[in-house]
């Protein structure tokens, strides 16, 4: 499985993101600098977290018009895979692969906590590696996180099945105006989206920083090995 | 602008009398302006440690693993594996109270450039705090903008931020202390210094453009000034992460092949010191045409760029056949890449601008003359070891009190705020352990990491409040089962023109430089900050307390075997070390009691020494399941922490006769670790063949901590009166 | 040209900054504060020679890069 | 009444985001975009009776909250 990790001045955790695929598919990914143009060979295109252009004017919107997002975009129209993480997220809504906005979190603050997402995603390659309804632990550090879109949109997410995670309690408990459990505010505790044809994912928080057993647990390991799983099948 | 250059503007630049008589025997006539500043700001206290050098002399610096003790911009030491870590801590005191967002942010972004200046990929920041009294109005600003510009800037640059430490006191009302340290790691035989070497060879000028920020405060009091324009110029620099970030990995990319023969970060006094530090430690002249200096404002003059602190620049010596490689590395990050001059053999540094000379100084008489003072001391009776209080408030009373109170509150809102995991590696994240840990990519080996300091104990007893900071340090790294290496210190102090003040800084280096000696735990690098004093309405001046804050470093062969705070679902807790059940200046008599009173616990080095290296052995043998040291609030609070990290109880045994309740469970007493064990006959029996004085503490398990007679207290309620003074503090309960 | 891009949250778009804004403006003791929006001015330099020319590029920039037409509006001023 | 603060930093003061900005604008081929500056615009109402208590209030928002005096300008404007 080929892997392709896209570069941005100022993306920060391609190193977490390298390190998490290396354990999964056993083989180190591509780096793709963002003035590349092409993607082609890759079977997945990863776009990891950090501040690309500094998250400045904002989170996103610079990194999202930049060459490679051109090649992205057309890799996405003709079938092929991408995860966005974080600023990543960011990224493919202000490109518009992906529906709604980031706003800043509803406290004003950067968070840098643990959270718990419910599995919800249904026919995808990103939530392969749960049972729909599983929750994990997955740590989240951002300062625009809180989710929005147009509530037709959010119906039309909902319905067709493609929010891919929620924000929930360790038990799994959802409650959309608790700011313990959906902590940076999104609407209906969305965490993670599909894209129409559930080849585009994209998600706040950071699993590929829990995978590593050497370093206090693996509950990110299944989007990882659930990718790898679909895709080598 | 023509200033008229004399006795009365360099005084207001700074330098004394003296100081000015000194510069015109060294130039042989009367100066430039653009000489006269940069004489005040190689001459300050800031780049030229005037008051300090000859105290800090005496500190120890050297072991077998010390790479490069102080004297470059970070120190650096051996960790294993061709490796090696490189760090250094940096106060932005002032800056930080004038704008506490930029003021702290640009305090990091200085701090990384010590460090990646040197070759090292930072991979840890940690930031140590005081604030004034939480009562006092304008808290709550500082610190807002003081965690916002830390987290804005190191989570923009994506090095997570690991630890740390605050205090509230009055006596840093209106003069906060943000200290911040980076840690980096490098490979052990790619360091890279600043010495410039080869004349002819370019000097070349990296990063962000020079603006007008932060020339010297000098210049603003200066009448001749015209009024509207000077209010206009900033005082404060704006921080920009992400061209920090570029700079990062083009300087990494650069470093990484054979261009650089020498590289410095501008810092303080920006072009001045760079230049002046490359060619004066490679004993090289070197020439400066300002003319090539990218620009961020028009018609900037040669004062201006040679005193500018803009953000986010570096100065490098390359080999000039490597130019047009490093060109292309810069340009490919999109940053500024200009030669702004060359080395030459005349041991002058010569400044050019518009085809004029703007200075040209003897590099020799610039540093070797440079003042150095012993100034007067007085040295203050330490308090008396206090006759022990009686105890107005009960155990539980006590403990929810202080497990409430502002030094002992969660720090998780900061924490929280803070990206801590970024880079993939950090095992130990705030709050898990007495130290940070760090996984060093690529190996089994991790770093351990930690800031401490006790003002108020300095406050009352300097030199004990010197060997405290370091033993709390040691044992922090030592808590975690990492074998502690070496430090790095930010001594902040009032000012050093009052012999008390000064006094007190003679008394802390004492201390410090014993304890490091004793627990063979050398000083590779610093920062003195003085002039920490603040003017009320009244004329009144008020110094901080003294605040040797001390980075720690250890290192640990293999991460699996570290431990953190949180205990075991079951088995018992042991207390290491001796209680005497010293009350002087705790948590407890402040708190509680409300006063500052008495000696602070002594510090024995020889059991600090053996108690630590006995906890050590232990951890790494596997035997202890979570420890922790004994520090701010005693025993019974250092207790309470561990079980609302793990959120397990314990039933703890009464206190021993001899000691009251409040003094055993509320002294200071140093050198002691609870541990959680489940082989405590194992435990017990090592330490009394070792001679380490230890105790049965208690069960682990349940949901409470009981005491016999005292005290039942849910772990969940304790976990709720723990977090709730930030939130308070900040509006947003 | 000197053109100034004005960009603000669509209506109906919950503004964070804003709220927050607000809650701290109450706080503070100022009074009858409703809801407060927080926009973004950008002030910047085009290669036009007619105010009209000038529009149009803002316009093209502002659709380009500096508004997020999903949650934001925007709208041009031709300033000198 | 409803006001409209503008805050922009002060001369001379270093910004990041429209450094960025610009960058990003001329790497989309606009061309000619000289400096590029970011400001904010704060629409709020306050209780007010007279244009110019307005005005007041505005500027007391300002500098109690909305504007950073070190290093921003401000100035009000009294929209309706
Ligand atoms: N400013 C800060 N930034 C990040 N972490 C912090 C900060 N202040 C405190 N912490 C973390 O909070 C925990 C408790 O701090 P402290 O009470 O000083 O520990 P100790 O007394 O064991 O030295 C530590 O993990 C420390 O690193
Ligand atoms: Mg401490």
């Amino acid at each position: 499985m080929k892997v392709g990790i896209v570069v941005f001045p100022g993306t920060n955790r391609e190193r977490d993101m390298v390190q998490a695929l290396t354990l999964a598919t056993g083989r180190a990914p591509k780096l793709v600098w963002h003035q590349e143009e092409s993607v082609t060979g890759l079977d997945l295109v990863v776009l990891p977290g950090g501040f690309s252009f500094g998250d400045y004017l904002r989170s996103g919107a610079m990194a999202a018009h930049s060459p490679i997002m051109t090649a992205v975009r057309r890799f996405a129209e003709q079938g092929g895979y991408v995860l966005g993480v974080c600023n990543g997220f960011q990224i493919l809504t202000e490109a518009q692969l992906l529906p709604g906005a980031l706003l800043r979190n509803a406290g004003m603050r950067f968070l840098s906590q643990d959270c718990h997402l419910k599995v919800e995603g249904k026919e995808n390659i990103f939530t392969h590696g749960w049972a729909k309804g599983d929750v994990f632990r997955a740590p989240l550090a951002h300062g625009d996180g809180n989710y929005t879109a147009a509530p037709e949109m959010l119906d039309r997410l909902e319905g067709e099945g493609r929010v891919a995670f929620r924000y929930c309690r360790d038990d799994g408990y959802i409650q959309h105006d608790d700011a313990q459990i959906n902590l940076n505010g999104s609407a209906r505790s969305i965490a993670g989206v599909l894209s129409e044809n559930r080849r585009v994912c994209g998600m706040m928080p950071h699993p590929e920083n829990l995978t590593d057993p050497a370093l206090g647990g693996t509950d990110g390991m299944p989007l990882f090995k659930g990718i790898v799983e679909s895709l080598s099948t | 602008m023509s200033l008229k250059v004399d006795g009365d503007l360099a005084r207001s630049f700074g330098l004394t009398d003296d100081e000015y008589g000194k510069v015109l025997a060294i130039m042989g006539r009367t100066p430039s302006l653009t000489e006269l500043g940069i004489f005040s700001v190689m001459w300050s206290e800031h780049c030229s440690y005037k008051s300090s050098r000859m105290h800090l002399r005496t500190l120890p610096t050297k072991a077998p693993w010390v790479i490069h003790g102080p004297g470059e911009n970070a120190g650096v030491i051996d960790i294993g594996d061709g490796l090696a870590a490189v760090f250094k801590m940096e106060s932005h005191n002032h800056p930080s109270f004038i704008e506490p967002y930029q003021g702290a942010a640009t305090g990091v972004g200085g701090i990384l450039r010590d460090v990646f200046t040197m070759g090292a990929r930072p991979v840890a920041n940690l930031n140590a705090l005081r604030f004034g009294s939480p009562k006092n109005a304008d808290t709550r600003r500082v610190v807002d903008g003081v965690v916002r510009g830390i987290g804005g800037y190191g989570n923009c640059i994506g090095v997570p931020t690991v630890g740390g430490e605050v205090n509230f006191h009055p006596s840093f009302n209106g003069n906060p202390l943000v200290n911040a340290m980076t840690v980096g790691i490098a490979q052990k035989d790619r360091i890279f210094l600043s010495a410039a070497a080869g004349v002819g060879n370019p000097v070349v000028y990296v990063g962000s453009k020079t603006g007008r920020d932060g020339i010297h405060g000098a210049t603003m009091s200066s009448a001749e000034f015209d009024e509207e324009s000077s209010s206009k110029r900033p005082t404060v620099q704006v921080g920009d992460p992400f061209t920090e970030k570029l700079l990062v990995e083009a300087c990494l990319e650069l470093m990484a092949t054979d261009a650089v023969i020498s590289i410095q970060d501008m810092g303080a006094a920006g072009l001045t010191s760079s230049a002046v530090e490359m060619a004066s430690k490679g004993e090289v002249g070197i020439d400066l045409d300002l003319d090539h200096v990218p620009q961020r404002e028009a018609n900037m003059l040669a004062y201006e760029m040679m005193l500018s602190e803009s953000q986010e620049r570096m100065l490098m010596v390359l080999r000039p056949d490597r130019t047009e490689v490093a060109r292309k590395i810069f340009e490919k990050w999109e940053l500024d890449f200009a030669i702004v001059g060359h080395l030459t053999d005349s041991g002058r540094i010569t400044v050019r601008h518009n085809g004029r000379v703007e200075a040209d100084i003897p590099l020799g008489p610039l540093a070797d003359e440079a003042p150095v003072y012993d100034r007067p001391t007085v040295y203050e009776e330490p308090p008396a070891l206090l006759t022990a209080p009686s105890d107005p408030a009960g155990i539980e009373g006590a403990l929810r009190t202080l497990i409430a109170s502002p030094d002992l509150a969660s720090r998780a809102w900061i924490w929280n705020q803070y990206d801590s995991s970024v880079g993939g590696q950090t095992l130990k994240h705030p709050g898990a352990a007495d130290a940070a840990i760090i996984r060093v990519e690529g190996t089994k080996r991790g770093l351990a990491m930690t800031t401490d300091c006790t003002p108020r104990y300095g406050q009352a007893d300097p030199y004990v409040g010197g060997l405290q900071a370091v033993v709390e340090a040691w044992r922090n790294l030592t808590a975690t089962g990492a074998k502690p290496l070496a430090m790095t210190d930010n001594l902040n102090f009032g000012s050093p023109e009052n012999p008390r003040i000064m006094g007190q800084f003679v008394r802390v280096i004492k201390g410090l430089g014993d304890a490091g000696r004793a627990l063979d735990f050398p000083i590779v690098s610093g920062n003195v900050s003085l002039y920490n004093e603040t003017r009320s309405d009244t004329g009144l001046t008020t110094a901080i307390q003294p605040s040797p804050v001390i980075g720690g470093v250890g290192v640990l062969d293999d991460i699996a075997t570290a431990v953190g705070m949180a205990m075991p679902e079951q088995g018992e807790l042991l207390l290491i070390g001796e209680t005497w059940g010293e009350l002087g200046q705790s948590l407890w008599l402040r708190e509680v009691c409300g006063r500052e009173e008495g000696a602070p616990p002594r510090v024995d080095l020889a059991a600090e020494k053996r108690n630590g290296d006995f906890i050590r052995e232990h951890i790494q043998k596997g035997v202890v399941a979570a420890c922790h040291d004994v520090s701010d609030g005693g025993l019974l609070v250092a207790v309470a922490e561990m079980a609302m990290v793990s959120g397990v109880g314990c039933r703890l045994e009464a206190n021993p006769s001899g000691v009251s309740p409040h003094a055993y469970w509320f002294g200071e007493d140093q050198a002691r670790y609870v541990v959680a064990t489940t082989q405590a006959d194992h435990l017990l029996k090592a330490a009394e063949d070792a001679g380490v004085p230890v105790r049965r503490l208690g069960q682990i398990g349940g949901e409470q901590i009981h005491i016999p007679v005292g005290m039942q207290l849910d772990v969940k309620e304790l976990r709720e009166l723990n977090s709730a003074f930030f939130p308070d503090l900040m509006g947003e309960g | 040209m000197k053109v100034r891009v004005f960009v603000s949250l669509k209506e109906g778009v919950l503004d964070p900054q804003g709220k927050a804004v607000g809650h701290a403006l109450a706080a503070l003791g100022f009074k009858g504060v409703g809801e407060v929006r927080i926009g973004r001015v950008v002030d910047l330099d085009v290669a036009a020679k007619t105010a009209d020319e000038a529009r149009k590029e803002g316009e093209a920039m502002a659709k380009a890069l500096l508004a997020n037409e999903v949650i934001e509006d925007f709208h041009v001023e031709v300033v000198a």
